[in-house]
């Protein structure tokens, strides 16, 4: 894994702030580290973050839109079968 | 180590209170922003810090020493602003040897590749340049001369938006391979957050907060919909900051700390927009004058 | 941790006088061109006129006197000019204190002293020169003695100095407060009234008179730098508490 | 002139190759131009000039020496540099000699008497100077002239000549120690002539015009 100070250099930000993004991670257990050697990715680290995509950042996605299709009073199937045209249209790509 | 210690210190021009009673210090190697909108006292600190002026009451010290009248502060310092002053009859080229001669840890290298980079050439005399290349040949100064405390006081001004880019990652560049101290004025803060490891926020010559940039981020929030449900969610919690849109809408911005992850959720449900304040945004609610929004000024008429 | 650099007043002083050099190398532009000013200016000589015995005699004397008082006014000058905002923040760019900006001002001007003093009675032999070419080539010249230059260049330092010390000093008050640069010429040109009404040496001629009258060597040479050093520790003192506001 | 036209031309030279050179600022060639002016001119000076052997006189000095050596007749003391003119007049005995002048103010006329009546007046004309800054100018003198009509010896200061002279000057630097003043007073000066007479034991002399006569003992 890069260090916090190849991620500074790498996204122009302080190397402080990168530090706290990786310590960040090693909490949820995403990375872990080696005394003297570094940060390294964990072997579930595929499995936390795809969980936690699913759980989080989807969910909340999710919620938006039924909360915007409420407020254009878009029907359930309506909304459904929006989805589903979209799904069918990626899945043909 | 404390590399600036400031104990209430105040500056008065004249009858006038430039600073008042500040007290912070900062820690080595971090690169610290210091935000306050015109006339909050940022030059008036920098030119304390750097010995230029004497604190009119109060203890400031730097490498802990007195840093007024003082030639290891100032050996080890060096602010750079868009009023510094070089010699006319030195060109580009001789005010980099004067410089490298002054300062031991000059590295002429990045001095010569940044001077070059920006299409400054040696033989220019430095009271004919643009605005954009003053700043930026001063900048340059300022980052080749690796003092182990550098100032800048505005440093961008005039630069156009490729230059400021390209500083702030030279900066940090530079920062990376020689870790050192840095302290960033500016007004905008959006432009150099992601640069600071923490923010100092003045106001009227007092300071108002000191804190990681991370901290600052996470500070507050802001709150957006119909007037009647805002004002049933946001029931007896101190509002920081509040616009109205239209007549039955509003837009209020408060402390995280006021509202629990329940109560936020809540709201949402409700049909309230919540959304989290960044950094600069903060500090422009924090530092505003007590006298509304502009939007009063219209208002009245 | 970063090692902090370590310094020291002489280090410092050494460093500064050489950038000094190079930053205020155009006073020797205004140097050059005042002092060919009064070269020109003295072509016209000094003129005596006597007549008796059967003769009108009429002596043209050729010195640089004029080119010497031109450099003291030059030296005033730039003594002042050094002491103004743009010129005292060059130090404050780079590594400085204020005794030290003050200690390698002074070290400055008595270089600039002694090289304007060295011109100055070289100037001499230009004049005479051109007066040879191209005015009188009946022009009775004598060889002076080495000696007689050196002891000249050694006065001519001694007198510049004092009058770059006058002009720091002077300088100085200006830039504590803007008011002496009305009041220091007031009070000159008053005083010098004062001693032409009252037709007394007191004031400003009876200073000049304690210098020139002097012909003992060794008493001027004390007399010029105690009150070089007397007016300067005035002016150092002064800096020692002005703050930069740049 | 060819002299002049090397220098010049080597100036020229230098002038050309500081100001063509674009490493040099403006100032330094103004500064290596001028220097080198200044020390060019100081070796033509010093080839020119010629070795100082001036004395500088002490005018008051000298003037009463001189008028006491004359007055004590010990005139083989004066410097014969300074003696103008002698002449011999004839004279019959039981003469009266009147003496007169034309010069400006009173000529001092010295009378010596001879041990015997020889029937002859020897006159010596003496005179210091002029002397310009330290610098003998006799030679520019028009020469008195002494003339005897009758019973009348004149002493005659011929028209006034113009001499030009042109100097160069040490600096008041210089000349307030070597000389203890810094202004120079009155650099021209010149002792008015004396005449030095040697006359018979017995001739008779009256006083005329424009003198002043002094008998030695």
């Amino acid at each position: 894994m890069y260090s916090q100070y190849q991620l500074a250099d790498m996204y122009t930000i302080n190397p402080a702030t990168a530090a706290k993004g990786l310590n960040l991670l090693a909490d949820e257990g995403i990375l872990y580290k080696k005394r003297g050697l570094g940060m390294f990715v964990s072997s579930e680290a595929k499995e936390k973050i795809l969980f936690k995509r699913k759980n989080q950042t989807l969910k909340r996605l999710v919620e938006e839109v039924v909360l915007e299709a409420n407020r254009l009073q878009v029907s359930n199937e309506e909304l459904l079968s929006m989805i589903k045209a979209l799904q069918t249209k990626e899945g043909n790509q | 180590m404390k590399i600036i210690e400031c104990r209430d210190i105040s500056k008065m021009y004249f009858r006038q209170k430039a600073l008042e009673q500040l007290t912070f210090s900062i820690e080595e190697n971090k690169i610290t922003g210091l935000i306050g909108r015109n006339g909050a006292g940022k030059t008036t600190l920098l030119k304390l810090i750097s010995g230029f002026i004497k604190p009119t009451a109060g203890e400031i010290k730097v490498f802990s020493e007195q840093p007024f009248n003082n030639l290891f502060v100032s050996a080890n310092s060096i602010l750079v602003d868009d009023s510094m002053s070089f010699p006319a009859a030195l060109n580009l080229g001789d005010i980099m040897d004067a410089a490298a001669a002054f300062y031991s840890n000059w590295h002429q290298p990045l001095a010569e590749g940044l001077l070059d980079y920006f299409s400054l050439e040696k033989y220019k005399y430095h009271n004919r340049l643009s605005k954009g290349q003053t700043s930026t040949f001063n900048m340059i100064i300022g980052l080749a001369s690796r003092c182990p405390l550098t100032l800048f006081d505005e440093p961008t001004i005039g630069m156009d938006a490729a230059v400021r880019k390209d500083f702030y990652r030279a900066l940090l560049k530079d920062y990376l391979a020689f870790p050192r101290t840095i302290v960033l004025s500016s007004h905008h803060l959006e432009e150099i957050e992601h640069l600071l490891e923490d923010v100092l926020l003045i106001k009227n010559g007092q300071c108002l907060l000191h804190l990681p940039i991370y901290d600052v981020k996470e500070m507050m929030i802001s709150v957006e919909g119909k007037l009647a449900i805002a004002d049933q969610v946001l029931q007896e919690k101190e509002i920081i900051y509040e616009q109205s849109i239209g007549t039955n809408h509003v837009h209020r911005v408060l402390l995280r700390e006021e509202a629990s992850v329940e109560e936020l959720q809540g709201a949402e449900r409700m049909g309230l927009k919540i959304r989290p304040v960044n950094a600069s945004d903060a500090c422009v609610y924090l530092t505003d004058k007590g006298k509304g929004v502009i939007d009063d000024v219209f208002n009245k008429n | 941790m970063m090692s902090l650099i370590k310094t020291d007043l002489v280090k410092v002083l050494k460093m500064q006088y050489l950038f000094k050099f190079k930053a205020n190398i155009d006073v020797f532009s205004s140097l050059i061109g005042i002092q060919l000013l009064a070269v020109l200016f003295s072509f016209g000589g000094f003129y005596h006129s006597t007549h008796g015995w059967g003769m009108v005699i009429n002596l043209q004397q050729y010195s640089a006197n004029i080119v010497i008082c031109f450099t003291f006014i030059w030296a005033l000058i730039t003594a002042i000019t050094i002491t103004t905002k743009p010129y005292r923040h060059y130090d404050f760019t780079f590594v400085t204190n204020r005794l030290s900006s003050s200690l390698s001002n002074i070290l400055f001007l008595l270089t600039v002293s002694v090289l304007g003093s060295i011109t100055a009675m070289l100037s001499s032999n230009l004049i005479k020169f051109i007066v040879y070419m191209f005015l009188d080539d009946s022009i009775v010249l004598f060889k002076q003695p080495f000696f007689d230059f050196f002891t000249g260049m050694i006065t001519t330092s001694l007198y510049t100095f004092l009058f770059c010390s006058i002009g720091y000093l002077v300088g100085a008050f200006i830039q504590y407060h803007k008011g002496f640069s009305v009041v220091i010429p007031v009070l000159f040109m008053g005083l010098l009234i004062f001693d032409g009404m009252t037709m007394n040496s007191t004031t400003i001629t009876g200073f000049t008179e304690f210098y020139i009258k002097e012909s003992n060597p060794f008493y001027f040479l004390l007399k010029t730098i105690l009150m070089s050093s007397l007016v300067l520790t005035a002016a150092i003192s002064i800096f020692n508490h002005l703050e930069v506001e740049r | 002139m060819n002299v002049v036209t090397i220098l010049i031309s080597i100036i020229a030279v230098v002038i050309a190759i500081f100001l063509l050179s674009k490493r040099f600022k403006m100032t330094y060639s103004l500064l290596i131009i001028y220097i080198g002016a200044l020390l060019i001119s100081s070796i033509f000076i010093w080839f020119i000039s010629i070795e100082d052997e001036r004395e500088r006189i002490k005018t008051d000095e000298m003037t009463n020496q001189f008028n006491e050596t004359l007055r004590q007749g010990e005139r083989e003391r004066i410097d014969p540099l300074y003696l103008m003119k002698e002449e011999t007049f004839q004279i019959d005995e039981d003469q009266e000699l009147t003496l007169t002048s034309n010069y400006e103010w009173e000529v001092r006329v010295y009378v010596d008497r001879k041990n015997i009546d020889d029937g002859k007046v020897e006159a010596s004309i003496y005179h210091i100077g002029p002397y310009v800054d330290g610098v003998y100018v006799t030679d520019s003198l028009a020469p008195y002239r002494l003339k005897k009509k009758e019973d009348t010896l004149g002493f005659y200061v011929p028209q006034d000549r113009t001499v030009k002279v042109t100097m160069g000057a040490p600096e008041f630097t210089v000349t307030q120690f070597k000389y203890g003043e810094v202004f120079s007073e009155d650099p021209i000066y010149a002792n008015d002539p004396a005449i030095y007479l040697q006359v018979p034991k017995s001739l008779k002399i009256k006083r005329g015009e424009g003198v002043f006569i002094d008998y030695v003992k």
